[in-house]
């Protein structure tokens, strides 16, 4: 996939893989994009059936006038045949026994010789494989040839065997000038180094622990002292969840900018800690890579399903504030945002990742960068702020926007306070009044507010004259706005919406009125996002239509398309 | 109904530390819990100690989970942070807080129940990350809070006042945190001032994971006649098997010892332990034989106390993970940002 | 309190206490009404301070033309003076001093003295009192004669002192005839006795703890085999509530009827596998006795504001069967009631008390039990059955309700099968096929409509031409129903649904569609019963107006009516 | 992708057991496990053990956290019920599935992480409640299943495959185990079958909590030259203190033993284990001795294997509980209901 997009070609890469380690089929699908649609199609047009066990399930896939490689070193049933697809057999297994030594190399390389034979088929460019080869195995070079020789021999094969390059080819562009491909767990770890965090800790979890791996990786390079080899962070493999959030709530009162990286068991157990930091407003950065749930579900899939649970967690009266990246590079951008809420509002914020963005390769923009950047660290008083204060409540709303002031330990003890999950007065003190607590609920509440005009607002994108609103979140963005070019080709145009952050700002609830009938597309069942717009803005839920894919795929325009058409035909009285 | 605070008069004739600060300034709120219940000895041992050791009041970080020994933050040094988090899960926070502020002294407030049943996992695993805590279980054997369950260290064939017999083996924070690889351990009795104060400075002292197990009575639940976490029963089967002396870094060993009793163990920072045990058998260095001394005193119903193993030598959390001197907390974030001019370099591998 | 019920006159009694063992204040609040009102009224009639700390708070809750009693051993500042209410000072403190030994007989002496004053002023009968003083120390005569000592100082000193009885004096009725005095954890422990649950395991914790306690004593009565001492039960006394909620599931699973009881915290701590028993479709049954959240919030005060944490609890898409007792007699209904739904339903459910209802005493009819009531056991196959059936899956919607059968451990091999949170198909086994995780999701579906039929439907009182409704839960039904009539008073008819079950039935549906404005009485601030109505039934919140009461105090009429009437004056425009 | 059955073929040649089965009616679904996974050893033993006992496979009921070493259950005895949970909280689902129906046979299968990460909490409180549970934990060292993680198992200075050296001291389940008072404790290794099936056998036997500890080496995340876990460095630092032959009730101890060496162990059902120690300084009976002895080798880097340590006397939960014999879950609800006749009685205290 490197190389098409070396090439100059928008391409998406999506990994499907098995919740184990070894011996259940795995698949990669690729989309290569002239138009530069990212999101994933509904057929496939050239597929690699690299196993025998899912050849027929492989051959459903194939469009119509689509190619099927497969290996042809064992014979494959007549009955699994189509008339509409051409089949080409290379004997990739044979070839590679002859060719190398040893089971694992002959597995391995017969993958690298469907490359060459793909590279002859669509036209690649062997040099620019040759070259990411060589970068690969910069400290190997006895792999590089192996894998050259594989390249060439699946090359040679299908060169000779077939007409190539196919219909299907990739041309060769430069779309892709100033983008590179990267997946979100590692954007999202690029803004926390980027941030300034210093702790994290957590505990590992598919498809969340890659984000702390890539932490550790940047903090390796860009955190170490080089003289002295210390480490300007600590990042912490914990026990469990609830103690990953444990370690972060107190990092974070003690000052430090701490996070954890987490997936949907991990929230759940998390949900005790979640209130506590709502309610002594302590910050904390969380990231949910969301998988398909409930329980552990299928932990290799892709879902937004956590959206309410991640809202509303923990019991009692709570709200969490929650960004939606619908990208890497919204991963890098809203890791940098999450500590600085975090800290300006003092409370826990949860990054909305998911699987398909988290795991995935994508093609975007580089990040930038603004070394005027100013972090918010928020209100935080120290020994020279206390010299000028009379009388300082550790949850007194003197600014009036619901913030009130803290302190960190180890600096003064005029900023002494204690923390405590119980009911407490604007001193921090302890009290079980019923007025004093109901004012507190109330600050929180006005806080919430001022939460809502800080988060990132929402991506509008309006024509005048649409009636119908389009409004998404996070990883069906691409599919989204595919579809939305599909149904306007079908005299259906529509706005769109992509909400970023929860709480939901004022632009989106103007849009939200501006158009008689929203469509909101998300992947869970229950329309979980649907359900927390009418209960945040008390819209009549009779104008919000849910488009709900689910199925722990990334979502495609075909099905979002279709999902917003059966709405339309039922409108039509039968 | 506020938190009610203490009134403060200040006798000017009262003794000073190091920093000219007197006891007063190393107390708390006032304590809201049942008079004579043995968590408030710790809380007085708990400011002598860290009024003896002069440690700047806003350098203590005081931490604590549930229960009525959870509330032992809110009375000492209240010109420290303090947090009671959620009910056993204190270890992580005090982790986490370890993490940011390496000039912090942690101190963890918990009871048998916030510590071996719900907390039992964190319990375990800070220990064995060895960070720089020290550790107070004030062990009464039940749930004082919730009125009179038994804890996970409710011995066996105790009753409770109710009536009711525990059948279950105790969980022995001792001996768990002899398995679990803790490098500070010891076991104290909340009526013995003597050797409480003592102990609890050399735990601060420790670099390190500290654990003193305090039997703490609980006079409301758990202090008649058929319990085995009760004032006289404690009285009567306490067995120090190891005295000790804390001696600060610039001091000199006063005390005169005879040749052979004594055993000198030294802290990073220079203090000294000195050691007598009351009974030779004993080696507090060694992790195999002090597992097997305790069960069997225990076995025979008598619990040792003292400092029961050290092993001064070990490495803690931020030793092990090579933190910088100064703490993470004070860095600012800019100035960990590699910033524009890196972010090239970092993404030509995602080209 | 218990001396004016057996009078037959009707009481309702709320204990407010501090969460600490000793020293804090304490008080107890009585209501005597001939209305049979039974829920908090705003002001106090008759005020008995017995703390000095709290003097000034205390008189300041008396009503105009109240009394309030105070000790007056220790002299009271001037300044604290009300004209509008009589005052009236005896001097316990002394009069134990002198006629009782030791300091903690005094102290318990003194409190015992007070009710033989307020015996002397309310009227109410000595015989009465004795006899239940017999009753509580049955094993301890010589505790009755001091008990009795004290009352008589009381009573003699307050006959002599004072103009007795006062106005608001108790007369002797009939009007408790048929009715016990119970709090709702006891009755919801004998509810589990009856419904012949077997498996308790729980975790301590307010004010939750006395309903294992009191299922733990009524088991020790009635399940233990007199000749051999054999237990028909097993509590266990977990580690804390994961492992709580993993027992329930364990010996759900196994065939038992198992249950755990807790609050809020445990409810965060049991998200994770509340998830796993709706995906899984395990029985289990939970008592959550909601106390005031977030977090540790205020542990001896009632709320109602775990109803969404509930409702929704666990990551991914999932939704939990909920019941909503009123008083002590539900929870003993609801009880039984759990069990059933549980097994027929295959699923966890959750009845929602709370501190209110599970730890005061309620004066309620006494409790019927029908011996021809039929256990409901749900859809489980036993050897038999699985002799006449060709093939099971054990996650196969035969019945098209969404309900599969089951099968049990220990008894055939040809009902055995693979419980697992992860995905898996009609026969149980592991699957990550999109289309099949869809269908399980959408027959997840399924049952939950089924559900909807099945659970206790709501109370509703409609009289023809009100245009409003009072929708509200739990613990605010007496209160609702006073405001009512208050409101009724004011020309503001209202008729009225008491919810009594999530998911809502078609009754409740019918309700809210019959008036054109609904009034959601609940205790939270977050309006938590009210956007569930919305999520399930897509109504447009427009038509329902939040009453929110939350600090932490059992609702008051007063408080109700106000809150509607807030509403009302909203609408008229300034 | 759906669950590969095996194919199932029947050898009518193939040996039975006492009730008539063959070994095939103990196995389970093809394992998708790594080919070389030391957890698919455990898997073979398990069957074997099963199978020689003869225990009715309906009777068997298998329980696990998640994990690779958690989807053991899907791979043996297919005639059982199979309960995959959560994450470390295998202990209390199988504590109420085993309250709940006395009869089973309860195995928990579990992993490293499972046991003593997430689950270290859980763990120990199903030893001290000492319930009838044959506990193995497949031990390598790693989180498998998430890729090569440490787990707390992971030996001080051990490498993971990317190069990383572990810090902190592992948790020890077996001195664990001694710690929170289990009453069958026992190490093995996957690649040892002949020690392996007699002590599950044993295990299955004991009434109580069976804790076997089996090395299990990963060989895809870490069974390279710097780990501590591999079949490398397992078979060569593998030290067998104890040799155990395990007799059914019926049969007579056959083989002659020369005295002194053998300790014979008689369980409740009537079986007995012979005993036999490689060296007699150790003492499998006593609890402070095995902790010293383990230890003290492990300090050595010597791991001791066999039955450590076995209380055949202890009680199980339902004894402390003192239940009926009779399953809870086979006994009618409505069975068990007072009825209306006794409800007056109970409502008089209510009046
Ligand atoms: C999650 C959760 N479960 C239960 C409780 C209730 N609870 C509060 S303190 C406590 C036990 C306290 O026992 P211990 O730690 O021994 O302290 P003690 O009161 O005896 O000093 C319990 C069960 C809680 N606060 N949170
Ligand atoms: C709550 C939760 N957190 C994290 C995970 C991810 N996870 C699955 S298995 C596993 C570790 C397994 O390690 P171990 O128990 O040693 O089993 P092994 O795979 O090594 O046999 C983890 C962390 C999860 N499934 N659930
Ligand atoms: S209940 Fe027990 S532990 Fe709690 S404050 Fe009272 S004496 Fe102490
Ligand atoms: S990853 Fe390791 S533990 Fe998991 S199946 Fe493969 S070899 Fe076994
Ligand atoms: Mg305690
Ligand atoms: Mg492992």
């Amino acid at each position: 996939m490197k190389s098409i997009f070396r090439m100059g070609v928008p391409v998406v890469g999506k990994n499907f893989f098995p919740s184990n380690i070894q011996g259940l089929p795995t698949w990669y699908e690729i989309r290569v994009s002239g138009e530069k649609h990212l999101a994933r199609r509904d057929g496939v047009d050239v597929m690699v059936a690299m196993n025998a066990q899912t050849y027929a399930e492989d051959l459903a896939c194939v469009v119509p006038g689509g190619v099927l490689i497969y290996d042809s070193t064992w014979p494959r049933s007549g009955e699994l045949d189509r008339d509409d697809v051409q089949v080409l057999g290379i004997p990739l297994s044979a070839m590679c026994n002859e060719a190398f030594d040893g089971v694992r190399a002959r597995i391995l390389m017969k993958n690298v010789a469907y490359v060459g034979a793909l590279a002859a088929l669509l036209d690649l460019d062997l040099a620019v494989i040759r070259q990411l080869l060589e970068e690969t195995f910069a400290s190997k070079p006895a792999l590089v040839e192996a894998n050259l020789k594989a390249i060439h021999m699946g090359h040679d094969y299908a060169s000779t065997h077939f007409a190539c390059p196919l219909t299907a080819r990739v041309e060769a562009a430069e779309d892709t000038a100033g983008h590179i491909m990267i997946d979100g767990n590692t954007a999202a770890a690029l803004g926390c180094l980027y941030a300034g965090a210093t702790v994290g800790a957590w505990y590992p979890i598919t498809p969340s622990t890659s984000l702390m791996d890539a932490f550790r990786s940047f903090c390796s390079r860009h955190r170490v002292d080089e003289a002295s080899g210390q480490r300007n962070y600590c990042v912490v493999q914990a026990e469990d969840e609830l103690a990953a959030i444990g370690m972060v709530l107190g990092a974070s009162w003690a000052g430090a900018r701490a996070f954890t990286a987490t997936s949907g068991p991990g929230i759940s157990l998390m949900s005790e800690f979640l209130g506590f930091g709502y309610f002594t407003e302590l910050p904390a950065v969380l990231f949910n890579v969301q998988r398909v749930g409930p329980s552990t579900g299928l932990p290799t899939r892709t879902q937004q399903a956590d959206i309410l649970s991640c809202a509303y967690a923990s019991h009692g009266d709570t709200r969490h504030v929650l960004l939606f990246p619908a990208n890497p590079g919204e991963c890098f951008e809203h890791a940098v945002a999450a500590f600085d809420l975090a800290e300006r509002l003092q409370t826990p914020v949860i990054v909305m990742s998911d699987l398909d963005i988290g795991m995935n390769d994508w093609m975007c923009p580089e990040f930038e960068w603004d070394d005027d950047r100013h972090f918010d660290r928020g209100k935080v008083l120290g020994p020279a702020e206390l010299d000028r204060i009379e009388e300082w409540g550790r949850y007194r709303d003197v600014d009036g926007d619901g913030i009130p002031w803290r302190t960190l330990p180890g600096q003064d003890v005029r900023g002494a306070y204690f923390t405590r999950g119980s009911g407490h007065d604007e001193f921090a003190r302890y009290t079980e009044n019923g007025d004093v607590y109901r004012e507190l609920m109330q600050r929180l509440d006005a806080k919430w507010k001022t939460a809502a005009g800080l988060v990132p607002g929402a991506e509008i994108d309006e024509h005048a004259g649409a009636a119908a609103g389009l409004v998404t979140v996070g990883s069906c963005a691409d599919a989204a706005l595919e579809a939305r070019e599909l149904l306007a080709g079908e005299s259906m145009p529509m706005d769109y919406c992509r909400i970023r952050a929860f709480p939901f700002g004022e632009d989106i609830r103007g849009f939200l009125e501006r158009h008689e009938v929203c469509y909101v597309l998300e992947q869970n069942r229950d329309g979980q996002l649907k359900s927390l717009i009418v209960n945040e803005f008390g819209i009549d839920p009779a104008r919000l239509r849910s488009v709900l894919i689910y199925d722990g795929l990334p979502v495609s325009a075909g099905s979002v398309a279709s999902g917003i058409r059966a709405w339309t035909k039922n409108e039509v009285p039968a | 109904m506020s938190y009610i605070s203490k009134p403060r008069i200040d006798h000017p004739g009262l003794k000073q530390n190091a920093l000219g600060l007197t006891r007063r300034d190393y107390e708390g709120g006032m304590s809201t819990l049942c008079a004579g219940c043995g968590h408030d000895s710790v809380t007085a041992a708990l400011v002598q100690a860290c009024w003896e050791l002069a440690i700047p009041p806003e350098r203590v970080a005081k931490l604590s989970g549930i229960g009525c020994s959870s509330k032992t933050p809110a009375y000492f040094v209240s010109g420290a942070h303090g947090l009671n988090s959620v009910h056993g899960r204190m270890p992580s926070v005090a982790t986490g807080a370890a993490a940011a502020n390496r000039d912090l002294h942690c101190i963890g407030i918990s009871g048998d129940g916030d510590s071996l049943s719900i907390g039992m996992g964190q319990f375990c695993h800070a220990m064995r990350r060895n960070l720089d805590l020290l550790y107070l279980i004030e062990n009464n054997g039940v749930y004082g809070l919730t009125k009179g369950q038994f804890s996970a260290s409710a011995d066996r064939g105790t009753k409770a006042k109710k009536g009711e017999v525990n059948q279950q083996p105790p969980i022995d924070p001792v001996l768990t945190a002899l398995a679990a690889g803790a490098t500070f351990i010891a076991r104290s009795f909340s009526g013995d001032k003597a050797q409480l104060v003592p102990l609890m400075k050399a735990g601060l002292r420790h670099r390190g994971f500290a654990l003193i197990d305090v039997l703490s009575p609980c006079v409301t639940f758990n202090d008649h006649e058929d319990s085995t976490k009760s004032y006289a029963f404690t009285r009567q089967y306490y067995h120090p098997a190891v005295n000790m002396d804390f001696v600060p870094p610039a001091e000199e060993i006063r005390t005169a010892y005879d040749e052979g009793e004594a055993m000198e163990v030294r802290l990073h920072d220079g203090s000294e332990l000195v050691l007598r045990k009351t009974d030779e058998a004993y080696d507090p260095g060694n992790r195999a034989n002090a597992f097997q001394y305790i069960r069997q005193h225990l076995d025979q119903g008598e619990f040792l106390t003292g400092l029961l193993y050290v092993d001064p030598e070990s490495r803690e959390m931020h030793d092990l993970n090579q933190t910088v001197e100064r703490p993470l907390a004070s860095l600012a974030p800019d100035s960990l940002c590699p910033g524009s001019s890196a972010l090239p370099d970092i993404l030509a591998r995602y080209r």
